[in-house]
């Protein structure tokens, strides 16, 4: 395997990883709240590195004077699209989930010791 | 199609599907119904049907849910036992088997593959559409239509005034939907 | 001026998503374009009407790269926290509010987003320039509004 | 070992995810975390999609699905809490919206 494919292999899997993260995150956070937190941060950082490994594998021999390759840059820059998609609409996501549970009222979890 | 993604995602679907009919509340159910349009989108491109994925993903995934919450929400006035995933206490007197409408799924279901019997068999090359109808579209199709996409061009062209009264049918729902949820203190 | 950028952001976008080369479709593509810049170049210029935001876009650019370092940063620390076992001695979850100087409707929007995307911090109201933001850990509650509004000042506000 | 079975391994990978992430979205306690649930499925499901466009060779085709997916991901969100605010100010709620 050469040079890009081992650089597109770290990625992809880094990407996998950092979803399973967020996975676990929403199963093991104690409320709602935080497993917000582990939602969007984790899946926008995953989505990045997935994406990125794909763009760059899909222009990995790169010829300016096929066709071909053009096309394929084009369907890279669609990709980045996506990644750009996703990290103007992830945080707005998050952010209009937490105020309709702000205003249906699921309270927060709290330390037991500020409980007083 | 990938067989070990196939199996994989098939039981993620059958999941879904399992807990969408006995989830208790009706706008859990929507959500985990979104779930199951997401995932059998990704089913039906894994299979290489990418335009069934295409309007699954717009028509089931999108339109659907939002047209159910909306519906929800219009229609009900106990939305906080529904924002908790409660539901009405009266429908839970109701659970237990249905004896008729067992019978009736079970003969329906018995007589549809007594019926499947006398199908060709799955991708046989000598059945009926495969030898007539499938490869007439397939050589002529470009040439007479001008749609670079087969089905797209079955659709629209050949089948087009199916298509067509299909389509004022979808319309006419549509209207009435967004006449009914547009009243304001329903 | 608004509109012919407008347009060639739009056309620009139209040849990556088509692909296609034709006359015909190319010739939709600009006659699609022309319309939308014609009726809604307002949207993506909000509150630009003249052209000084081009020397703003560089500014923008460059807060990005320090933005998905952090957010490489608290996706670190989401990782050691979800895979601690005892986790729930770590995290100390609390709602804090603060005000913002900014006074850009646009900036307060990419520090809202901003705040959602780094460290620990989640923004959960958002009403003039008053902020509740919803923190994970202590430390992450006393580092607001800290260098990101310096860094988003420097960015989109023009004084 | 071919990039084939790379991608094939990582698209395996996402689908243990997904199936974790559905655990929330059937079981979790309040609507608002089943919402949150199938947000994260849809992610993984965007990425995906473009993944099993590689698999089958045909990745143009796969890219424009996953547009639309990502899209509808966010409007879903946006849509379903658009209801509960609504709900609210319909009601007259006098906390700060």
């Amino acid at each position: 395997m050469s040079i890009v494919s081992w650089v597109v292999a770290v990625l992809l899997f880094l990407g996998v990883f950092f979803f399973a993260i967020g996975a676990i995150g929403i199963l093991r956070f104690p409320d709602f709240y935080s497993r917000l937190h582990a939602a969007g941060k984790c899946d926008a950082l995953a989505s990045t590195l997935a994406l990125v490994a794909i763009a760059l594998f899909n222009v990995r021999d790169f010829d300016w004077t096929l066709f071909q390759s053009w096309d394929n840059l084009r369907v890279s820059l669609k990709i980045l699209l996506i990644i750009l998609f996703v990290y103007v609409a992830t945080p707005a996501a998050t952010h209009a989930i937490t105020k309709a549970a702000f205003i249906v009222g699921i309270e927060p979890w709290e330390k037991r010791k500020r409980n007083r | 199609m990938i067989w070990q993604l196939d199996l994989f995602l098939l039981t993620l679907v059958v999941v879904c599907a399992l807990g969408t009919i006995t989830v208790r509340g009706l706008l859990s159910a929507t959500i985990i119904f979104a779930a199951y349009s997401f995932l059998m989108c990704l089913l039906w491109a894994e299979m290489g049907a990418v335009d069934v994925a295409f309007t699954e993903a717009v028509v089931g995934a999108g339109v659907s849910t939002i047209f159910f919450i909306a519906a929800l929400f219009r229609s009900t006035t106990r939305s906080r036992l529904v924002i908790r995933g409660v539901d009405d206490p009266h429908h839970l007197k109701d659970q237990g088997w249905k004896i008729l409408p067992l019978m009736l799924s079970v003969i329906t279901g018995v007589l549809l593959f007594y019926g499947m019997a006398d199908f060709p068999a799955w991708g046989d090359p000598q059945s009926p559409p495969n030898v007539h109808v499938s490869s007439y579209y397939i050589e002529n199709a470009v040439r007479e239509t001008q749609v670079p996409n087969l089905v797209a061009a079955i659709l629209g062209d050949y089948r087009g005034y199916d298509t067509m009264f299909e389509l004022v049918v979808i319309y006419c729902a549509g209207v009435s939907v967004v006449s009914i949820l547009k009243q304001e203190n329903l | 001026m608004a509109r012919i950028v407008t347009f060639f952001i739009m056309l620009v976008f139209w040849v990556l998503i088509s692909g296609m080369f034709d006359a015909f479709h190319l010739g939709v593509g600009v006659i699609c374009c022309l319309l939308v810049a014609i009726f809604s170049h307002d949207l993506l210029f909000y509150g630009h009407p003249d052209l000084l935001w081009v020397r703003d876009i560089f500014k923008v650019l460059a807060y990005f790269p320090w933005l998905f370092y952090q957010i490489v940063l608290s996706s670190l620390e989401i990782t050691y926290i979800v895979l601690h076992p005892r986790m729930l001695e770590i995290i100390d979850p609390r709602l804090v509010r603060f005000r913002t100087r900014l006074r850009n409707t646009m900036a307060r929007v990419t520090l809202a987003q901003s705040i959602t995307l780094t460290p620990g911090t989640i923004t959960v109201n958002m009403s003039g320039n008053e902020f509740t933001v919803y923190a994970l850990t202590q430390k992450a509650a006393e580092g607001l509004p800290g260098e990101m509004e310096t860094r988003i000042a420097r960015a989109l506000e023009r004084e | 070992m071919t990039m084939d079975t790379v991608f094939l391994l990582a698209s395996l990978g996402l689908l243990v995810s997904t199936a974790l992430a559905l655990i929330r979205v059937v079981g979790g306690p309040t609507v608002l975390d089943r919402i949150v649930g199938v947000n994260v499925v849809g992610a993984q499901t965007t990425v995906l999609l473009v993944l099993i466009g590689f698999l089958f060779g045909n990745i143009s085709m796969f890219v424009d699905i996953a547009i639309a997916y990502a899209m509808l991901n966010f409007i879903l969100a946006i849509g379903v809490t658009k209801f509960f605010l609504r709900r609210k100010s319909a009601r007259g709620g006098s906390e700060e919206t």
